[in-house]
């Protein structure tokens, strides 16, 4: 046993810090730091600088552009740049189509999408939920039917975060109603500029159009488009999951919360005038989230360095469940530490910029939002009662 | 020990109750947010016309001279309602600041209040805000609906002295900035560069903190109001809701979570009738304690329901369209004014030792 | 509204203190200070004082020795001998039995009975728990066969609360097996010294004996041992389970654990010399408390003092959930307070008295024992996950 | 960063587990219990054969090395056991207390520590024991199994200096009160009236302090093997016993709660194995938040998994006879000895500042 980062992991954090310091956008980084919104182009930009410098998809095949990182570098990449505030890393299409693509595409489709979604030339959205489906994905009505060269997909997805920026959707269809209802699904590509695709938004409640209902109506796509088999698309779908999976926990993104916590509480004053990192009750839930932040990190590193912990269902559930548990708890700390100024809604300032200054101080404007907005971390991508289902299953049949 | 309801508590409960069912869905309330006042004018006076403002007032200054459990009869039958108007405020807060001055109570409606300030957190000391020869400097914080306010009750020092004072909203000293909560209600911040300020006789530190203590007594019954309406919404999502062929509420775990959110909502019910009932008996530090009890306990129910109703509902409790999410914010709202869970678990433990 | 007791409340009250302060044995009620278990004796002697005093069984009607008291005064009286450190009444026969065989019992049966439960001459144990059937009363096994003019019991019963101590069990038996689980059981008397009876003592966590099973081989009662309609016992043991719910939630019990925390927790000091009643940590968890216990003695009075919400069974499970976790969360912060002292087993001083001195303070024999006794409140007579399924069901079908 | 075991530790970990499996059943255990000393000499004679007491002694004095992850290796092997020798006590603070004496290391499995008194509650302070001319007076409480001890360690005071001492039992100046612990650990208090009391040289408070910490954090993963095995107890019920028709295993609610159950148990694991890293590490004020920060956080585990446990057995977890509640006993001494939750809650507050 040996919990120390060996000479190369910390050469490499080393790197990265140095990369995030010099190349990223302060200005999207102060973004981040004080919880306000950014634009497409803030993401883009982002995107652009990770690949200039051979960060864009380093989880891929090597002959695709990847970097053959150990799981703990990947981890130490995704705690510095949480750290120095860069934004998350546009997963659709580098950690879920790409990965698909490389294990199950035709070699054309390959050819044709990998490079795109490096450069992030397209910007990918995911047509998995549908109304009605919610957590029971194999539920899903979208149906595409074969016509010749061509299927035809009609029907709604729903909760597709970024579809009004996306230029290609990955979707599960149905292409066989006389089956289980996982048997019956495919997995296509489709370009959203194609006649009878509609994006509605849908504005959550910190007021943040992130996500979206698309309608398809009579759609038509190239038969090409399928990937892999017809009818294998669930097998495909879990693939993908699997691996978004790394990274669940978000323990870098907690530290860089905690750590802001550490610095609004030490910069607000109780009305007696003391700094509520020293009051008691504050300090208390200050100590106590360390340790479970601690003990967090530490199963998320036992997972990272143990293939048999990885595919554990019961370890990637709870990271998922902690994870996001903590950070949802972060973010409620950090809007009492604000205290009554973030009670005061500026959303112009959270969502758009603005010129005239913030009411209060700067980190009080995005208190609120982030911590409106991260309820949606113990609902999206598996609810924490799905993930509870999943875990429960994988101990009573261990 | 009588916990029914005396008739006019039952009159008022009606009133209200069919006030907030007609004129306060939550679709009708997302238009008035959306008016450029950020709440509708014509409501708002169809509110003035109930009288609330009068509950609170003693009958021999003409108005009805209830007690702490008729404020919290109307408060929880508002809660349903999130309404966007002052109306707690008016009731308790500025009927017993008023000092007994007939001109304020007869037009206790056309006042709001000026008690907070920036960077003070929840201190009612009034560090950044001076009087001197009848002329105010300073600025407020967190001041509610000024839409039909025609006067400010300002908290100020002078000569090192604690004070209340009146201020026009049309003095031209008077520059307002207007805001919505996270909840939508309209708010504002007030600064005064030397307008007039008439000071409010016998009013100081201890009948303003008394009267923050009643109006969070007040507002810990809207709170309950509110958290009764989500958990309502909350158990009909789940019945009607379906998902892997049958309907949510058929699933145990979900079945307890609800339970659990009822317990929570009874428990901060019955919390909020003792408060009320130390109100009714109590003044100086016992009242202060029994607020901050209330609002310590009422706070965390209200974050946990706030958190698990939006849970219960899934992606939809995510969204802004569907209603769920404003009873959250509204919550949540709760917690950050008047003293956040901390400073009230911090009070009452000072003030029980 | 009005919150405040009446004047006749008020002296009813000062009586009850008197009675305690006079009558009541202080041995019994050091010992229930302490934590120390009672002997039959002590609980025997208890009753017969109150059946002096006229308050053995105030809740029967008014022609078997019932008083006719208010749901407040019944409160006050709870609350009063427990802030006294008395025995809780036994309540298999007074509160159990009792008023079954006085709403359904014959004449003779009440004629028999009532008296002797009254003074306690027989000492009544509830014969309903089964092995395997546990919280699923209904599925109960033990059976009642009639022969001529006697009913022949065979079968076992589980949990059975000072059985060692019975003279006669109420018992539910399955007398019709070929209808609904709920139509063939039936509500009988026993005679504990029935030949074919056998009592078997079950140790508790912490070493007291105080429950038991039951075993029946060919046990012979007289058919006239039958209360009411054979086939009908399900609807007389709902009836005794509503009966039984009456100070479900504790309060007394409540308030006079909060007094003694209180008072070890001025007397006990910490490592630095501090009042532990100081310190930050558990100040705080002393106020949580008093904030709990204040809405739940509101919620019970809001119950007693409402015939609607008497009947809600949305608020009988709340206070049986509510008193029970109260309960158990006082036992343990009595044994933290207590502190390393609780750790030092001294079964012989908690069970049956010891003439050497206790280890440590005096209260800090009990600590551990009561707590781990008190595990019970959750579990026994209808366990808190089975109180959450009664508020579902009532609660969706409302 | 690895997380695997090395050979070494791999057969440490057979080793003891097998131990425990062979010897230490629940039921053998009752049977030790029963004895007159508490626990069976015997087995304990077996135990000290396996020479664990060595682990933790420098190779150059006839120990193994062993780091902080070979005694977590170990504690957490022993778990399921909840043997009741002093193992841990010997392996860590005698070593590690014995001013690397060799008289005392050769023979560690014969001594035992007497560090606490009666009244202290957690210091380690000694404030009632004294030292005078080589002879001691005063008493100590909590002291390890005492069957197999010819000496203990005693910390105390002489003239103002905090040290530690050794004392042979057999003085006719020691008293003895032997007692079990709730958990039915023999343990006991000691009573010195004169004893001849030898100082160990180069132990003052920060010594003891670290080495009650290094035992504190070894006792830590002891409490993970006893989570895991009455977390596995639990499951095997839940699958076996039906109610309704169902096994309970099949109930949502009681799915969810052994969920929970994991995560507390896999939560508790990771934070002994980062305070094994930290011991590995670090000394002096670091190493003792290390402890604290461990223990604070896998004592409300504890108690978690104690109360739950006991909880989904129903009745069956209130009975002495079936086994889960002689892990809930264990896991509630656990945070009774050597400082509870809010000791080390607040001990890594304060050294954190």
């Amino acid at each position: 046993m040996d919990l120390k980062f060996s000479d190369e992991d910390l050469a490499f954090q080393k790197t990265i810090e140095a990369f995030c310091e010099d190349h990223v956008s302060k200005e999207t980084r102060q973004k981040i730091a004080l919880g306000h919104r950014l634009s497409k182009q803030d993401i883009v930009d982002y995107h652009k600088v990770l690949y200039e410098h051979g960060y864009a998809v380093p989880n891929w095949k090597q002959e695709w552009g990847g970097r053959d990182w150990t799981s703990i570098q990947h981890q130490i990449f995704d705690d510095v740049t949480a750290a120095y505030d860069c934004p998350r890393r546009l997963a659709f299409g580098v950690s879920m189509v790409g990965p698909v693509l490389q294990a199950f595409g035709s070699r054309e489709q390959q050819e044709k999408y990998l490079p795109r979604i490096a450069r992030l030339d397209d910007w990918w959205c995911q047509g998995f939920s549908e109304p009605g489906s919610g957590s029971d994905l194999a539920s899903l009505k979208t149906t595409a039917v074969r016509d010749g060269d061509e299927y035809v997909i009609n029907g709604q997805k729903t909760w597709t975060t970024y579809a009004q920026h996306a230029d290609m959707m990955f979707i599960l269809t149905r292409t066989d109603n006389e089956c289980k209802p996982q048997e019956g699904i495919s997995f296509m590509l489709l370009d959203m500029k194609t006649p009878g695709v509609t994006v509605k938004p849908i504005i959550l409640l910190d007021g943040y159009h992130e996500v979206n209902e698309v309608f398809f109506d009579d759609v038509r796509i190239p038969a090409e488009n399928l990937v892999g088999q017809e009818n294998k698309g669930w097998d495909y779908a879990k693939f993908l999951l699997a691996h978004e999976r790394f990274g669940i926990a978000q323990i870098g993104y907690a530290k860089n919360q905690l750590n802001r916590l550490r610095d609004i509480a030490a910069q607000e004053r109780t009305e007696d005038g003391e700094r509520l990192i020293d009051n008691m009750f504050f300090s208390q839930k200050l100590a106590e989230i360390e340790m479970d932040l601690t003990a967090l990190e530490v199963t998320n590193l036992r997972v990272l360095s143990d293939v048999k912990n990885q595919s554990d269902l019961t370890f990637a559930g709870m990271l998922k469940i902690r994870g996001s548990d903590l950070n949802q708890k972060l973010t409620r700390l950090i809007m009492e530490a604000v205290g009554p100024a973030a009670a005061v809604e500026q959303q112009d300032l959270v969502l758009h910029g603005r010129n005239e200054p913030p009411l209060g101080p700067d980190y009080a404007g995005g208190a609120a939002p982030s911590y409106l907005n991260n309820r949606k971390l113990s609902i999206f991508g598996g609810s924490n009662e799905i993930q509870r289902t999943i875990i429960a299953k994988a101990m009573l049949t261990a | 020990m009588d916990f029914s309801l005396s008739e006019e508590q039952r009159m008022l409960q009606e009133t209200v109750g069919k006030f907030v069912a007609d004129r306060y869905s939550l679709d009708q309330r997302k238009g008035y947010m959306a008016l450029a006042e950020g709440h509708d004018q014509g409501v708002a006076s169809e509110l003035t016309e109930l009288g609330l403002n009068l509950v609170q007032i003693p009958e021999d200054q003409g108005g009805l001279g209830g007690d702490a459990f008729d404020a919290m009869v109307v408060g929880e039958a508002l809660g349903p309602g999130l309404v966007l108007e002052p109306v707690m405020e008016v009731m308790t807060a500025v009927a017993a600041l008023a000092g007994g001055r007939p001109d304020i109570l007869e037009d206790s409606n056309s006042h709001t209040l000026g008690l907070y300030e920036r960077g003070q957190r929840y201190a009612l000391t009034a560090a950044g805000t001076q009087v001197e020869g009848g002329k105010i400097t300073g600025a407020k914080t967190l001041v509610p609906n000024t839409a039909g306010a025609t006067h400010a009750l300002v908290s100020a020092s002078e000569g090192g002295q604690l004070g209340l004072y009146r201020v026009a909203m049309s003095d031209e000293a008077v520059t307002l900035f207007n805001y919505p909560l996270q909840d939508g209600r309209p708010f504002a911040d007030l600064q005064f560069d030397g307008a007039a300020a008439e000071r409010i006789d016998g009013v100081g530190l201890a009948e303003i903190e008394a009267a923050v203590a009643r109006l969070t007594i007040a507002e810990c019954a809207v709170a309950v109001g509110a958290m009764q309406a989500a958990l309502d919404m909350t158990k009909e999502y789940l019945s009607v809701r379906k998902q892997f062929g049958r309907p949510l509420a058929a699933f145990q775990e979900l079945q307890f979570r609800l339970v659990d959110m009822n317990m929570e909502v009874q428990d901060a019910r019955s919390m909020a009738i003792w408060a009320a009932n130390q109100a009714n008996l109590t003044t100086g530090e016992a009242l202060l304690r029994a607020a901050s009890m209330a609002k310590a306990k009422i706070g965390k129910a209200a974050t946990y329901v706030a958190e698990d109703s939006i849970q219960l509902h899934g992606g939809m409790g995510m969204t802004l369209e569907y209603g769920i999410g404003a009873f959250a914010k509204y919550l949540i709202t709760f917690n950050l004014l008047h003293g956040d869970v901390d400073y009230h678990m911090g009070r009452s433990m000072r003030l029980s030792a």
